[in-house]
């Protein structure tokens, strides 16, 4: 069948590959965003914003201090994450009692701001940042040359969102973060600090998306638009996977990444769209999304 | 049921007022400012009246409204240039194709609720993005260039500045007039039901599926008549106004007048479109202060500017 | 009626201060038009202003007789956000000629205004050909570059080098379709031929797909039809996964200094691509660009220079013509060749196409590279007349002008 | 006579808009088992919440152990050994049993162990792995129970622990709640079984309208059983 469409295997598979690689970015952001709407019932809609920071202080760090990539890996979310607690202290923890709308429309004023700031300062034609020399080079694996750094990217997302998976659903912390988005009330009322859970959470989504920012740095141009459109795209996916399911945002980011390198190939204008058509179809059919709680 | 039907409400004394300075305002402003500019506003306070009839008086947050402002602007603007129509012709056939584009997406959204009905509008309103962008008859990036300005019944040149300005005063004011119409007709006193209990409605017989549709698609008709017009006066359709960021432009004007008021989304596109063209020169500023305001609006004034004015005056505005 | 109130005011004090203005000193007002915020900020944006200004003062303006102020504004790439700014300009602030111009929908969207409202359009950020063909105007003057003009200077060096295999990566939007149009005419022409093509979403950030089918195609020059951020991706990329080094050779079609700059000597080395100006060809332009970087802080685009020289010769011609009358002035542009210290001699086609010298560029080796902005190997240059598209003629206006 | 563990005086609450509770005032002592009775609306559960802190908004005063608490914030006031077994008994379905049990923090020494509780509900123990709210009402409402035994708190809230509970699991919890007060326990009971209440308590606080009307000990009940009937509407 493929032949038929003058696709070898080889070609396909190289393609499904990619894809996974594109679908490594989209499931460590929409981890991020469905961790945070999980507790916080919040869009987040400066993600994007958030991911750009992330590559961008990778960059700083770089060219200000001298720090390399991988301190960069571990420093840049830590201060992407920093950013992101003093932005829930000072605004968002004052929008918690209100609908889901102003929280969306409060970051989406900040994802403006911090772009806006970005460009002032930084232009947008993009700051270079090199691929770490321990991973440069790449496999040829017959049916495609897999540069070694996108094989990292895998790995490292992979980890990642395994990671936070087992985190929440396997620990003690995981079960308080859990308890506390069915009822932050009564998990509050058996003496566990809530807003300070809630507090670091939006931390911890926001470096996931720095995170992710620093695992895009050295593949794509690292400039302050980099996250604008990324964040339409990333909040399909975890409407696709269920509001706030972790596993949805997870399985369904790689899946997307899939399906979009998929069309790639077959029709690749569409290619943008795509996630959007499945969006709708999902949400048609089964409303709470793939792996969402009914509620 | 039957007895208690809600009555059309006469409009408030204090609402004449201000419609007839607004009127009076309107029709001085080409001489005192740029009438181009004044359409421009004037087009975006229709497009946010029209947004806030779904937002404000139906409760419904669509995402992807940009998909009927800028498609009515393009068949519009398609329908000037190729067709030859005369300019009410081609805002007509615009509006009616927006009025159709809401009645198809809207009959698939509204099986939604909330965050879901949003994302709903945004994937649909992607799709006609996409289609805007890869259509033989949109121009693509370029858009449909150099519509012409036309006569007005075939008879009026509109080419004149200030014949244009108030040819598109009439029909954003008259559209704006239909709007307040409708809020304050029976079917806005239902949709006022709807709002504030979903489920009473429905025990009280209403099907509330057909008036979350009608009601969608009489905003999707009247952003397309909004964008219809701008075609007109700009004499052209591009991508700008079927992209996602003029979705949330809307959001953005209809929250900082005020939702849910009669003349907060008009201040509204006022404030943003005046802030567009005064800071142009401040490039990426505009961008930031945009968010600024966002964030001051959410976190200080989420009644938006005329909501906190109706607060003090304790009226409805 | 208040406006015609306020133009007789104007009338009288004019009257009144006419013994002063016997030296017969003309006011003439310059709009520069371009994206400030966006992805043509770096390329366009402010340092067109800084270049326009000092051809103001270069050319002396005020020993001409000409008293000129130059305002500025960002079109945020949106037509209507241009167009709006453009009438207005015309109708309200008096501007006589509306500079730079990137994005080719603002661009063709302001020419038609620009000739409508009887001023200059001095084009220099948009690469449209539409702008001297289908949708030409008579007070258009298009500087720079056009896609054709990048098409040939790329296009034809390359295939006759040898790349005669092409697979096109293409920005999946109009301006993306022509580049590519474009460049597979010249590319045929010279006896290669295009084995594939792929269009790309707009604008896109992951490109390894797209260059993989490219690498299973067996071209030998990916031509990458976008522009800025896309071939930046594109191009860092495509070093990623060892295209370059597997063989196949890359041709930006579309690609600024800046865009270089952004991605280093390192990746970006052996690119080949096209400039009508690069600051490091003569005397005369490292001298002018040494002063721009005094100002701007960075070295100047193609586009910078476009908007420097095009000025200069608008200038003139107002000051020979002593009118701001676009059409007047536009024609004694036409009218008079040039010979200008960035980009040569030349002259403005009747149709407004200026026709200079293009060059074709490859990028420096990181080792070669004795600084951050020292990117460019001269390659070749591509006289203007086989750079740029032969006139059509209905655009040949002063035919048919009479 | 020792001072009342909790004494709660012109305790008034709000939830959102609406005002619910008109100034409460009632006393419970150490190791006392004291419900609140009354009809549905009274602003029994009300009280509880508005005890914890947890009620949108209150005033008045709530003294715990002595310390008053009514600016204190909720998880503050259950770190002080307050434990609330809530309406409908709270129990996370994102959770298994074992992370149920786990949940709530450890506030003071004393709590039940946790092979302590499996001892005394085996059947948590066999279901441990299963998420929470796969259980049955019963075990359900062990679990909400045990919880709270293990945080050590000794002053606990029970809002209707038999809500919809078969007979049998009933008297079950009445012998929890007599062992719990054996070994010293201070109970606060909201219960709309009456029979139940009767059963276990010390004395009952009778709630119409957000305030207290009346006090009936346990001893004197039969003799009051009039008036509590028109209190309840039964």
């Amino acid at each position: 069948m493929f032949e038929l469409l003058n696709i070898s295997p080889q070609v396909l598979m190289g393609q499904l590959l990619l894809g996974l690689i594109n679908g490594s970015f989209y499931a460590v952001l929409s981890l991020g965003l469905a961790v945070i709407f999980g507790l916080l019932n919040i869009i987040n809609f400066s993600h994007g914003a958030q991911y750009m920071m992330g590559a961008f202080v990778a960059w700083m760090l770089l060219t200000y201090v001298g720090i390399g990539y991988w301190p960069s890996l571990i420093l840049a979310p830590l201060i992407v994450g920093a950013v992101g607690i003093v932005l829930e202290r000072l605004a968002l923890s004052r929008l918690y009692h209100l609908d889901h709308l102003y929280g969306l429309l409060l970051t989406f004023g900040v994802a403006l701001i911090m772009q806006g700031l970005f460009r002032n300062y930084y232009g947008i034609s993009g700051q270079p940042y090199n691929i770490p020399d321990a991973l440069s080079g790449g496999q040829n694996l017959g049916f495609m040359f897999l540069p070694n750094y996108r094989a990292w990217v895998v790995v490292a997302s992979i980890v990642v969102c395994f990671g936070t998976w087992f985190m929440i659903e396997r620990t003690r912390l995981g079960a308080y973060l859990r308890a506390a988005t069915e009822n932050p009330v009564l998990v509050g009322a058996f003496g566990i600090n809530v807003p300070r859970m809630i507090m670091l959470t939006y931390g911890f989504g926001v470096a996931l998306a720095g995170f992710a920012g620093v695992l895009a740095a050295p593949i794509y141009s690292v400039n302050p638009n980099m996250g604008a459109d990324l964040i339409i795209v990333v909040f399909a996916v975890v409407v696709i996977g269920g509001m706030g399911s972790i596993l949805g945002a997870i399985v369904t980011g790689y899946g997307l990444g899939l399906i979009e390198g998929l069309t790639r190939v077959f029709y690749p204008e569409a290619s943008s769209v795509v996630i959007f058509v499945i969006m709708a179809i999902v949400l048609m059919i089964k409303p709470e999304g793939l792996f969402g709680r009914t509620s | 049921m039957a007895d208690t039907k809600p009555k059309t409400v006469g409009m408030p004394m204090l609402h004449k007022v201000i419609f007839a300075v607004m009127l009076a305002l309107l029709c001085v402003l080409p001489f005192v400012i740029y009438p181009v500019f004044a359409m421009k506003v004037m087009c975006f306070a229709l497009f946010a009246a029209a947004f806030n009839l779904l937002l404000g008086f139906g409760g419904l947050l669509s995402f992807g409204h940009a998909a009927y402002f800028g498609g009515a602007s393009y068949v519009a603007a398609h329908a000037a240039k190729v067709w030859g129509l005369t300019p009410e012709l081609a805002i007509l056939t615009g509006t009616l194709a927006a009025a159709v584009l809401g009645f198809l997406i809207g009959s698939l959204a509204i099986r939604r609720q909330g965050i879901y009905f949003a994302m709903v509008t945004l994937a649909f309103a992607q799709m006609v993005y996409f289609f805007a962008l890869q259509a033989e008859f949109t121009g693509g990036e370029d858009g449909i260039q150099g519509v012409p300005r036309g006569d007005f019944l075939g008879l009026i040149s509109l080419q004149d500045n200030t014949a244009l300005y108030f040819f598109v005063l009439a029909v954003t004011f008259g559209g704006i007039l239909m709007l307040y119409r409708i809020v304050h007709s029976p079917f806005g006193q239902v949709l006022k039901a709807i709002r504030e209990n979903e489920p009473r409605a429905i025990s009280l017989g209403y099907q509330v599926n057909r008036y979350k549709l009608m009601v969608f698609t009489l905003s999707a008709a009247f952003a397309g008549l909004a964008g219809a017009t701008k075609s007109q006066v700009f004499q052209l359709a591009s991508l700008t106004d079927v992209h996602w960021s003029m979705s949330g432009e809307v959001v953005l004007m209809t929250l900082l007048g005020g939702m849910g008021t009669i003349f907060g989304p008009l201040v509204g596109a006022a404030v943003i479109v005046s802030l567009q063209n005064y800071l142009a020169t401040f490039g990426a500023w505009v961008t930031i202060i945009q968010g600024v305001i966002f964030v001051l609006g959410v976190l200080l004034f989420r009644k938006g500017i005329v909501g906190v004015i109706a607060g003090w005056l304790r009226r409805p505005l | 009626m208040i406006r015609k109130l306020a133009m007789g005011a104007t009338a009288l004090t004019m009257l009144g201060t006419i013994p002063a203005m016997a030296q017969d000193t003309i006011d003439v007002k310059l709009g520069v038009l371009n994206d400030r915020s966006g992805v043509y900020a770096d390329l366009s944006g402010e340092g067109s202003v800084v270049a326009t200004r000092m051809a103001v003062e270069d050319f002396d303006a005020a020993a001409h007789g000409l008293n000129v102020e130059i305002i500025s504004a960002d079109h945020q790439n949106k037509p209507d956000i241009g167009s709006n700014i453009a009438r207005q300009w015309y109708d309200v602030d008096g501007v006589n000629a509306i500079i730079d111009v990137p994005t080719s929908s603002v661009a063709l969207a302001v020419a038609a205004i620009t000739a409508e409202m009887g001023g200059v359009m001095l084009n220099s950020g948009a690469g449209s050909t539409e702008l001297t063909r289908g949708q030409c105007q008579p007070t258009t003057v298009d500087w720079t570059y056009d896609t054709a003009a990048l098409a040939n200077g790329t296009g034809g060096a390359m295939t006759t080098e040898g790349g005669k295999k092409w697979f096109f990566l293409t920005a999946d939007y109009a301006f993306g379709h022509s580049l590519e149009e474009n460049t597979a005419a010249v590319v045929e022409a010279n006896g290669g031929e295009v084995v594939g093509t792929v269009r790309h979403p707009f604008p896109a950030t992951d490109f390894s797909s797209f260059l993989l089918q490219a690498q299973g195609s067996g071209a030998d020059v990916i031509g990458l039809a976008n522009a800025g951020g896309d071939t930046v991706n594109a191009i860092k990329q495509a070093s990623e996964f060892g295209i370059t080094q597997a063989g196949q050779s890359l041709a930006a079609l579309l690609m600024f200094v800046t865009d270089v700059h952004a991605l280093g000597a390192e990746t970006a080395q052996g690119l080949n691509l096209t400039e009508a100006f690069y600051w490091d060809q003569n005397d005369k332009t490292r001298e002018w660009s040494a002063r721009f970087e005094e100002t701007f802080g960075s070295k100047p685009t193609m586009v910078h220079a476009g908007a420097y020289s095009a000025t200069m010769h608008y200038l003139r011609a107002v000051a020979e013509t002593k009118t701001t009358e676009g059409p007047k002035v536009v024609a004694a542009m036409k009218a008079a060749e040039f010979d200008d210290p960035l980009f040569g001699k030349g002259y403005v086609r009747a149709d407004g196409r200026v026709i200079h010298d293009m060059y074709l560029f490859e990028v420096k080796a990181p080792g070669d590279s004795k600084g951050e902005w020292d990117l460019y190997n001269q390659k070749a240059t591509i006289s203007g007349e086989d750079a740029f598209l032969p006139m059509i003629d209905e655009c040949d206006f002063t035919k048919n002008a009479g | 006579m020792t001072d009342p563990i909790l004494s709660i005086e012109g305790l008034n609450g709000w939830y959102g808009e609406s005002h619910v509770l008109h100034g409460m005032d009632f006393v419970v002592n150490p190791g006392e088992v004291v419900t609140l009775l009354g009809r549905n609306g009274a602003g029994k559960t009300s009280t509880l919440l508005a005890i914890m802190g947890i009620l949108g908004k209150r005033t008045g005063s709530v003294k715990f152990n002595g310390t008053e608490t009514i600016k204190m914030e909720p998880r503050h006031i259950a770190r002080a050994g307050l434990a609330l077994c809530p309406e409908e008994r709270g129990i996370f379905a994102s959770l298994n049993v074992e992370e149920n049990m786990m949940l709530p923090p450890k506030v003071a020494e004393g709590g039940l162990s946790i092979e302590r509780i499996y001892d005394l509900f085996p059947n948590l123990l066999e279901r441990r792995r299963s998420p929470g709210t796969k259980l049955s009402g019963g075990e359900q409402q062990m679990l909400a129970i045990a919880r709270i035994l293990r945080t050590g708190a000794k002053t606990l809230l029970l809002d209707e622990p038999t809500e919809g509970l078969a007979p049998v699991i009933v008297q079950q919890i009445g012998r929890t709640i007599e062992a719990l007060k054996a070994e010293g326990f201070t109970i606060l009971l909201v219960e709309q079984n009456f029979r139940f209440a009767a059963s276990v308590a010390d004395r009952h606080y009778v709630v119409d309208q957000g305030r207290v009307i009346d006090m009936i000990p346990n001893t004197e009940l039969d003799a009051n059983m009039d008036k509590l009937h028109a209190y309840l509407g039964v």
